[in-house]
């Protein structure tokens, strides 16, 4: 399929379009609304049920084949070395169809550049593949409790024991811990060292029984982020990325392609949300208040922004031309501040249901309750607002730094 | 002239506080949890004098001044109480209103008898757009019919006072659940805020006591919310400096860069601005309270109660956000506290109307 | 598929910042002074091909992409530019639309021939309520009678497209000042923007030529709107970013405590904000202006023409105050250049109808 | 007079009322609107045209010789002891009898609580009641070219000189300098001292000839502030308050002075301001627009808060106990930046008439137009916001102290 990549975008778009058509399972698309934006820290449950089914299983086998997992990555890993426009038509191709595009998470977008920026040739050909088919699935092991936005804090330590590199501390906030079979981490093996220096970045295996997961319930009443504790977890050397001691600089590799998002393509999600709502409340009547549409004009404005945003991102990297304000702190910001303020407007607008949750046990939400709650997360995770605009402020404006 | 907290409020507020205290609020200690309702702290506050303090000493009450029970209302809200305060509250406003025939169910509500409100179809404490129940008379017996979506209440109120259309007019009727057996139906419904009770109330020809008939009983329903409003706001007012003084004690203590949280001067900065907006929050609630207790204030009390209440939900939203982002990832655990205010906070939409609706409501009152 | 800029509008941006470097545009150097009129400049750009480039060149303009004329006024916005940009490319867009009636004024607008555009009788360039004016027919001629509050023009303007109704419909019609006579009264007004020039229109049976009668003529006004529009946020752009270059300029170089003012966090804060919003309507304006020109896109340019001229005046006014406010008591003084932007900031709604209007008429627009 | 001084306060209100009735000039309400508000940068000249007319100085003779100029001063100043809520309850029976309060401005309000602080008796007697009398007429002295926000990194040096200090040096945003016959200064008398100690707070002479002034044009078109070169201009010893080297106390009084403001009573002005704009977009038919009265309702609301915050200011001052909150801080950025917030509405709800100015020569502004552009200088002046928000977050709410 990679014959797709050489052909001019509008062309590429019908080749793609066909190509789902054709190859999409018969029925797929009703087996999971696949376009219910999974934003944040919202409920995946749902998704993650979906993705067992035998039709979906039978879909990833036919993109594995055709290349079209990780598309983005070099041909001889796996992908078709699609360039990001291309990408981006075929996310959104796949919502046009209804059919879900199978990724691998933080195995695809974080851990993949970081390989493919600063690994080996042995380590990119053992690992990218197993990333791709899904035979390791990556959770991130960077934040602890005593450093949040301050990474280079960090306490885990690798001991180098040989051929291994030892690795004992407590990671926290770690996404979806429990689904994961390996963890990329940084610790510092070099004692002694101070901030950036002596740290490396590992890839170690959670099925070690030195491994032990605690889920932290959050104020969903889920409990996706979990902390870590690594007791003498022994990775070999193999499995550090960009040499001992070496590691900040891919674990900022990686912190970059997590601002970076997906500017062009999230935005697919938002214009669901803010879509869903204005229905919502249109069959309730609420759309007669002036009031309430002033505020839900600003909300799908600002989707149209994220949008346009993301097509000038996008046609900036295709030409190499990065205006300031196509960083990824501006988009980070953005898309996290709108994601917030959404939730925010939602306790304005939905009346007096929005405090009555769903029956049943546990802490169940409606999913205007879950994105009410879960927005709260966006503004705090890869980076806060405050750390964003420090990097505004600092790099793309170039005012003079100050402590912080 | 000018107010300041008489003694018997400062007194009742460090009261309230060594009792809030030495009898913590429950709240689920996970998702997974669920709150039953605690009779002891209430049988307490009541025995303290602190159910609907305002109510005269003649009809039971304690005969406080107004802003006694804007106190008790404060200082729940700073602990994110489960006791209906509010509720109680309500039912007392009504019942004096009411004259001979709430009498002997007033005294009860001071001694501590809950006797849950519902007015509005839908929101809890909003203003009244329909009752969404008819009350029918036959032989001179009544009868109630209908539907409340939404009463701020749990099980264990067994005395309700529903607002019903009665011909041209509304009428405020007093139904006995234990009366009224099968004709009442409660369906508690969870709330967004676990210490929030609410109830969906179905009623098939329950048979209800005439509190309020005629032309009278808008007049008195909209007496009962503004003080309700009012009471809100003092709600929300704990809340609001709950919230701030938890995200003060975190950023103060938590440490970033190897210097606290709060030397940044984008934390000082948003702090000092929901200070700013708490600092008039507060005052405006103690105006309020106050103004309520004076012969001539009627007609204030009527735009200022849409007012406090609009700015209590803007300032309590604001500072319970401040809390959950300045504690960082923390603050989106379900064990550290800022969860608590910004539940409390983002219901109260919900359960006392849009803060938009009240600043409309305020202007309109205001002739403008 | 994806916009970027076109190598010609990044030629004509060049040569358009060079020309106004050159050229600097003309402001009162105290309260006391006014600003002429100053044809030079106007040639000159009329000479480069600058006025309305979007007009296809077998009509007498540039034939450039429309995006060329959203750089032509984010040019002028840089520079608060008092040259009728917006005025001419209203023109050139109606007349277009015009057909044969309005080919020979359309070949004299591109060559630089000022002609101002006159639609609401109120808002410059908002949304047509009331036109003001009653066209009457005799004998085959047409005269206009009433009066337009504010027109954006000086009087340099020797001709004006005057919407106005004809019978059921509306018209726009052309009225020659030299022709004209007695029967139109033009009066200056004074702007608070004194770079914007503005004037009263006043017809009294003043002869004129008829471009568009009957049913169509609203559909001819929507459209030459919608540009205009994106043609105004792409002007507000400009000020915005001229703005923000300016603030972070004085913070960088302007010292307080030791350090420089932008050292503190609370401005850079406040700043990556501001350009994070200004980076968005640069981003929606650059779409906006590449979607006028493609085929499938009427419906889509008719609602992010109201959007993006929303997200204009908002980022405008935020950005200019931001300029005034960290350029400390500097920043109020008339010889500093933040009120420069602030000015035609503030401006803005009175000139293009409020931003949430035209919000509004986006949700509308979207079939919300 | 000072008899009133000692009645309860609803009765005190009761005989001031009854005085302004029986004293007030017959005429003198219509003289001019003198409840229109001047406030922060706004325009003066009509009410300084108006304290011209004779009724106007009938009117002030007879304050003088009631004690009701200055009347919060001490009686041995020839003030009549009020205590804040009197002083406020005067201004509020004055507003209604639509009298003007005379009022000495910066001589009154910021002089005055300096010299009574930290002035000898001689001090005070001297110039206490000359500044009663309207004979010394003060200005600013505060900041310089290079020092806005940081007062003291001043430059202006004062050279002690047998029985006189000679003050050289440049002043800068220096209000109506140009209707003051005295300025408050400050100047450095101990060189090479830095930072707060050996600065002087010295009252200067205007009429001398080394001083120079010079109206600087302002956003509004007028000249309220000005710069005032000083070159070598003496004054005795005498006119230094508080001690030669140790005037930054006495700073910090009349900054405190300054900041405190008139937290009760200012209000008077905002909801005249509010209000004048509810009945103008009432007759123009605005006000049937919901969002319009959205916004109304918000800045109405706001000028109640004030109202409210000040009547707990009051009550705080009165009763020696001001909780945290009511400090002059909270309350400077509280006013400021509702006024900032009622300019930008302007713009937003008065249409296309907001930017036609009136006819006539110069820059003359509406009424609201001047409202807009004056208050763009409330969140600088007297301490910019972000000076105010640093001291509520350090004094007011103890967060750690950093650079800023």
């Amino acid at each position: 399929m990679n014959s797709f990549a050489t052909l001019p975008l509008p062309d590429f778009r019908k080749a793609v379009r066909s190509w789902i058509a054709e190859h999409a399972p018969q029925g797929l698309a009703e087996v999971h609304d696949w376009n219910r934006p999974v934003i944040g820290a919202m409920d995946t449950e749902p998704f993650d049920r979906a993705e067992r089914h035998p039709l979906y299983r039978e879909w990833e086998r036919r993109l594995l084949a055709a290349g079209l997992v990780c598309p983005q990555w070099p041909v001889e890993y796996g992908g078709s070395g699609w360039t990001p426009d291309r990408a981006a038509a075929f996310v959104e191709e796949c919502h046009r169809a209804g059919v879900p595009r199978v990724t691998r998470h933080m195995g695809e977008d974080l851990v993949a550049p970081a390989l493919l920026a600063h690994g080996t040739e042995e380590q990119k050909a053992y690992f990218l593949p197993r990333i791709r088919t899904g035979e390791h699935r990556y959770c991130q092991g960077f934040s602890e409790p005593d450093s949040g936005s301050d990474l280079a804090s960090l306490r885990t330590r690798g001991r180098v024991d040989g051929d291994r590199v030892v690795v004992s501390g407590q990671k926290t906030w770690t996404s979806l811990a429990e689904l994961a079979t390996h963890m990329f981490t940084l610790c510092r093996t070099e004692p002694g060292s101070s901030r950036h220096r002596g740290i490396s970045y590992v890839l170690i295996e959670l099925d070690d029984p030195g491994v032990q997961i605690r889920p932290i319930p959050q104020i969903t009443g889920r409990s996706e982020f979990c902390e870590v504790f690594l007791d003498e977890v022994p990775a070999p050397l193999f499995n550090v990325v960009g040499g001992l001691g070496d590691g900040w600089r891919v674990a900022m590799t990686t912190l970059g392609a997590e601002r970076g998002g997906k500017a062009s393509t999230q935005r697919l999600g938002f214009e669901r949300e803010v879509t869903d709502l204005l229905r919502l409340l249109t069959d309730q009547g609420r759309m007669r208040d002036p009031l309430v549409r002033r505020q839900l004009a600003l909300a799908l404005g600002q989707v149209e922004v994220m949008r346009m945003q993301g097509d000038r991102v996008l046609a900036g990297v295709m030409s190499g031309r990065l205006d300031r304000g196509l960083d990824p702190s501006t988009g980070k910001l953005m898309w996290s501040e709108f994601q917030r303020e959404l939730g925010d407007l939602l306790a304005r607008v939905l009346g007096p249901e929005f405090v009555v949750r769903p029956d049943g046990a546990g802490f169940p939400l409606d999913e205007w309750q879950d994105l009410f709650l879960a927005s709260r997360a966006d503004t705090i995770y890869a980076g806060t607002s405050q750390i964003q605009r420090n990097l505004i402020a600092e790099r793309v404006l170039g005012l003079p730094r100050g402590e912080h | 002239m000018y107010f300041s907290d008489t003694v018997e409020c400062e007194d009742l507020r460090e009261v309230l506080e060594r009792f809030h205290a030495a009898h913590p609020t429950p709240y689920p200690s996970g998702p997974a949890e669920t709150i039953g309702v605690d009779e002891s702290r209430w049988s307490e506050l009541a025995a303290m004098g602190a159910i609907a303090p305002q109510i005269d000493d003649a009809l039971g009450g304690a005969g406080l001044p107004f802003e006694a029970f804007a106190v008790t209302v404060e200082a729940g809200g700073a602990v994110v109480s489960d006791l209906p305060l509010l509720a109680s509250a309500a039912a007392a406003e009504a019942l004096v209103r009411c004259g001979e025939s709430g009498a002997a169910l007033l005294s009860e509500v001071a001694a501590g008898v809950k006797v849950a409100v519902a007015l509005d179809d839908r929101c809890p404490w909003g203003t009244v757009v329909e009752s969404g129940v008819v009350a029918r008379e036959h032989a001179g017996s009544w009868t109630l019919t209908g539907a409340k979506q939404l009463v701020a209440a749990d099980l264990s109120a067994q005395t309700l006072l529903v607002l019903a259309d009665a011909g041209p007019h509304r009428g405020l009727f007093a139904v006995s659940i234990g009366a009224a057996g099968a004709t009442v139906t409660r369906t508690p419904r969870p709330a967004l805020d676990p210490t929030v009770p609410l109830l969906r109330l179905d009623l098939d020809g329950a048979p209800a006591a005439p509190l309020a008939l005629g032309a009278g009983t808008d007049a008195i329903v909209a007496d009962v919310l503004d003080r309700v409003w009012i009471g809100a706001a003092a709600e929300l007012l704990g809340a609001a400096q709950a919230a701030l003084d938890l995200a003060l004690d975190v950023v103060t203590t938590r440490r970033q860069f190897g210097r606290p949280v709060g030397v940044n001067q984008a934390v000082k900065h948003r702090l000092a601005d929901t200070h700013t907006t708490v600092s008039g929050l507060r005052s405006s609630v103690r105006y309020a309270a106050r103004r309520v207790g004076e012969p001539d204030a009627a007609a204030e009390v009527s735009w200022l109660a849409p007012l406090v209440v609009s700015l209590a939900i803007d300032a309590a939203v604001r500072s319970a956000n401040d809390a959950v982002q300045f504690s960082g990832a923390m603050g989106y655990t379900w064990e550290h506290h800022a969860h608590r205010y910004l539940n409390r906070a983002a219901s109260a939409a919900a359960l006392f109307g849009s803060a938009d609706s009240h600043r409309e409501t305020m202007l309109t009152r205001r002739g403008w």
